[in-house]
């Protein structure tokens, strides 16, 4: 009991004996976790992207003549039903005949003296969700429908858009595994040259009869607490930081970066605790008889 | 208590000791002298197993050197007390925290290490210096320290390497009496040094190492 | 002058006396000038993006009735030396019952009798580039051109598109920055350390009546030689992880990572000594009395 | 050569030296005695100005303390040998290298250096150690190449803590005798020591030092 708080104790004290390497560990923690922290929201922020896209891509779907205003209403809640589908916009013919005079410039019914453009509705796509949108299911469910007479959709447009996405969310994720991987290297890094700084104390430790628990014991208490600061400051830096980053991007574009600084903290103190720790205890071994 | 059986160790640079045989019984007091560079330190790196012989065996305190695992090392040195030639006081702790070491290692319940300490401290004249770090000790300081530190823990076998290198002529009588009351009271003590006017005449035993060997 | 070759041969020495520590500052630079590289590549890359996004937008112009076709011509070349244009499509009246065709479903002369789409063009802007496009003053010349009737363009649209772009470009920049600014840290961290398990070295060298020159050319050298050795693995394994990743990339969306790798070896190389070679300085100054 | 006017140094735990008056003339050899923690390594480190005193004055070579510039210090010591007594040999390259450090910042040619090294090493019995890193040497091994490394430049000022402590009698001996010789072609020394017996009857002056005063 006392050689366990013994040890405790000196995981503690070991902190503010070795200042500048406890404060070595901890300054490279708190940079390299930042820069994950920042990726991790930067990929929970992609989807805004491909929504952004999503919101400008839209099917036509032309109908028949001869059918009810009921009937047609009836077909744009079926097609609204639609896996995929957003939102549905009713172009009577009434509405088909003023975009044709803003596109035309002039009036149909003084052309022609009557109304021969069909009805339609414009279909927007789910913008949300971050599975890639197919859009063939969408189009087949509408050709079976009765009243659809001809669907116009730019097949290769959303293809596109999503191919785009998937490229960059790819990009997104390669950069946080990468940030990842430099996290973990530059922070043992780090380790491997504090405790190389003190290997004669390990030594000398040795020498003295300590059993290899005994001297690597504070040296896990140490690593707790660095990885558990270093971390922990990566979190509430950027917290502070997107704070008032919101501020002042939602002032310029009305976007906002969605984050919950919570499960953030908690994801950030999780990484840091366990590369810490274990780099620790390896870096140790290393000069453990 | 402490046996080398035709030991060999040699350095890749060359230097070390060669077929020493020797036997050392409990409680016995035995002087190591000879030339620097004769192997003294070599002799006691070996039995406190820092280095393992290549040739020959070496049992101490019923542990073997053949097929000696690290893992058993810290149950071996928790029995011996060593005075290292060139101290190897922890630079990042005072002189306190120093001589407590080995009763932390050990276990010992917090209050007992304090006074244990103290009086240690005490005997060693360096009362006066319990919260100066190492190198904030003069050379004799240091030196006494670790004495403090190898002693603190009441060892079956004390080995002490050149443990008065540093100490003035009086320093030194007065630790060699230290030396011969924990003797009485059962240690082993084996003791490496140039100074033989310091230990002869005093009735102990007294090994010779010249070039690695031992001479009687 | 053997003063000074003894130096730089300390300089050298110093590398493999000090394996861990050398290596240790190489990979830690090799690390976070990896992300710097990366980084300004993605950057360099960023305008891609709006190039697809200006692809996508055009300015449609009608023209008046009653010009010939080489009115119409002419007017159209005009158009396609304006500033910021990209290039023009002419739509004539012809082209036009096709798309009324393609749009309506049905064909404007059998509903009507004669043509009275009017013709117009197809305005696309400028795609490259980087600095923000302005639509108005397009605009404003095309509606100085007597030809034209009506022109139709989304004056939304364009600027969302360019402010999503620049704030895109903003966030690169802001990482680009923020990672250079960590690697700043993180390597002279990692000197830091490495000269503070070495610091009793210095004491002892201007002990023996060593002068600060003389105590801290060695580390230069070595600084020098860390910061270029990093530098350069960073760059040849972004160019081979790009080279890889082109090929990758290319088989999918047929979309090539523009770089120069001689351009961005000598960045990268530049940081990297100056980094390296500073930190030393600095780290070396603080144990040299 | 060397005057100390009323020094006084206190370290913040206590210790030091006070009111020291000292004059040390050109070519002189002085030994320096007195008991462990007195003061000898305190004011040494005062002489060859790693601590500057709190009070009074000091004069070495025509350097003077007050007012010492960290520029300046480096142009003392190039005049200075400085025998540590922790030796504060540089344990990243051989006893070689070491040795031959002073003379690089010095700035001698190269073939000079390897020369002037082979001979010093050879004086001190080293040669078959050249190769040998600080921590591969014994404890007296390490002592003779402080030495070597102190006054392979040809010192003005020979400042020799404890040289002798882990030397065996016959080395110290010869190691006096050494001092002697470079002594009578005038380089002054100062020599701390708790080894009266080494010292005494040799004719040369004997300073005391206790509790951080000089006593005549
Ligand atoms: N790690 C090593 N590598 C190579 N040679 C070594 C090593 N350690 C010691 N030696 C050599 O072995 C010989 C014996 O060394 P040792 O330290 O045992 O001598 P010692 O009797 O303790 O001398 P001293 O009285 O000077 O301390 C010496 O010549 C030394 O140079
Ligand atoms: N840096 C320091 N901080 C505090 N006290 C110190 C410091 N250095 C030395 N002392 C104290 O000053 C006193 C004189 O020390 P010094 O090293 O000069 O003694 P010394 O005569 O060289 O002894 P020794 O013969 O043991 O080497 C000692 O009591 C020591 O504890
Ligand atoms: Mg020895
Ligand atoms: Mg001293």
């Amino acid at each position: 009991m006392d050689k366990f708080s013994f040890l405790i104790a000196e995981g503690f004290k070991n902190i503010f004996r070795h200042k500048l390497t406890s404060s070595a560990t901890i300054f490279s923690i708190f940079l390299t976790l930042s820069i994950v922290g920042f990726l991790i929201l930067a990929n929970q922020n992609t989807n805004k992207i491909i929504e952004y896209l999503r919101a400008k891509y839209k099917i036509e779907v032309f109908f028949k003549e001869g059918f009810t205003d009921d009937e047609l209403n009836n077909a744009i809640n079926q097609i609204g039903s639609i896996k995929g589908v957003r939102s549905t916009t009713l172009i009577s013919k009434k509405d088909a005949e003023k975009i044709f005079k803003s596109q035309f410039g002039e009036d149909i019914f003084d052309l022609v003296g009557f109304n021969p453009l069909p009805a339609s509705c414009v279909v927007n796509v789910e913008k949300d969700g971050i599975e890639k949108l197919e859009i063939m299911p969408i189009i087949k469910r509408l050709e079976m429908l009765p009243v659809v007479d001809e669907i116009k959709y730019q097949s290769g447009l959303i293809s596109r858009i999503e191919s785009y996405y998937e490229r960059f969310s790819q990009i997104a994720i390669l950069c946080f595994i990468l940030s990842l991987a430099i996290s973990i290297f530059v922070i043992s890094n780090t380790i491997r040259l504090t405790i190389f700084s003190r290997k004669n104390l390990i030594v000398s430790f040795q020498l003295i009869g300590a059993t290899r628990s005994f001297v690597r014991f504070p040296f896990i208490v140490e690593g707790l607490f660095h990885g558990f600061f270093g971390s922990m400051l990566s979190a509430i830096a950027l917290y502070f930081l997107i704070d008032y980053g919101n501020t002042v991007i939602d002032d310029i574009i009305s976007f906002k970066i969605n984050f919950d600084p919570y499960l953030l903290s908690a994801t950030l103190i999780f990484i840091g605790i366990m590369i810490s720790t274990i780099g620790s205890i390896r870096a140790t071994s290393k000069y453990i008889k | 208590m402490i046996h080398l059986d035709n030991v060999s160790y040699t350095f890749k640079k060359g230097g070390g000791v060669t077929n020493v045989n020797l036997d050392i019984n409990e409680s016995e007091f035995v002087f190591m002298i000879g030339p620097t560079g004769s192997g003294k330190t070599t002799m006691l790196r070996l039995i406190y197993m820092d280095i393992l012989p290549q040739v020959g065996n070496i049992v101490v305190n019923k542990f073997t050197s053949s097929g000696m695992k690290p893992k058993k090392l810290p149950k071996l040195r928790q029995k011996i007390g060593m005075v290292f030639q060139n101290y190897l006081l922890m630079n990042d702790r005072d002189l306190f925290e120093n001589v407590a070491l080995p009763l932390h290692v050990l276990g010992f319940p917090k209050r007992q290490i304090t006074e244990l300490v103290e009086k240690s401290l005490d005997e060693f004249g360096l009362s006066n210096k319990v919260n100066h770090y190492p190198h904030e000790l003069s050379g004799g300081e240091q030196q006494r320290a670790c004495v403090a530190r190898a002693m603190i823990k009441d060892p079956d076998i004390l080995l002490a390497d050149e443990p008065t290198g540093n100490l003035d002529p009086v320093t030194s009588f007065e630790l060699i009496k230290i030396f011969e009351k924990i003797n009485k009271a059962g240690t082993t003590i084996l003791m490496a040094s140039h100074n033989y006017n310091l230990i002869k005449g005093r009735g102990h035993r007294i090994i010779e190492i010249q070039n690695g060997s031992v001479r009687s």
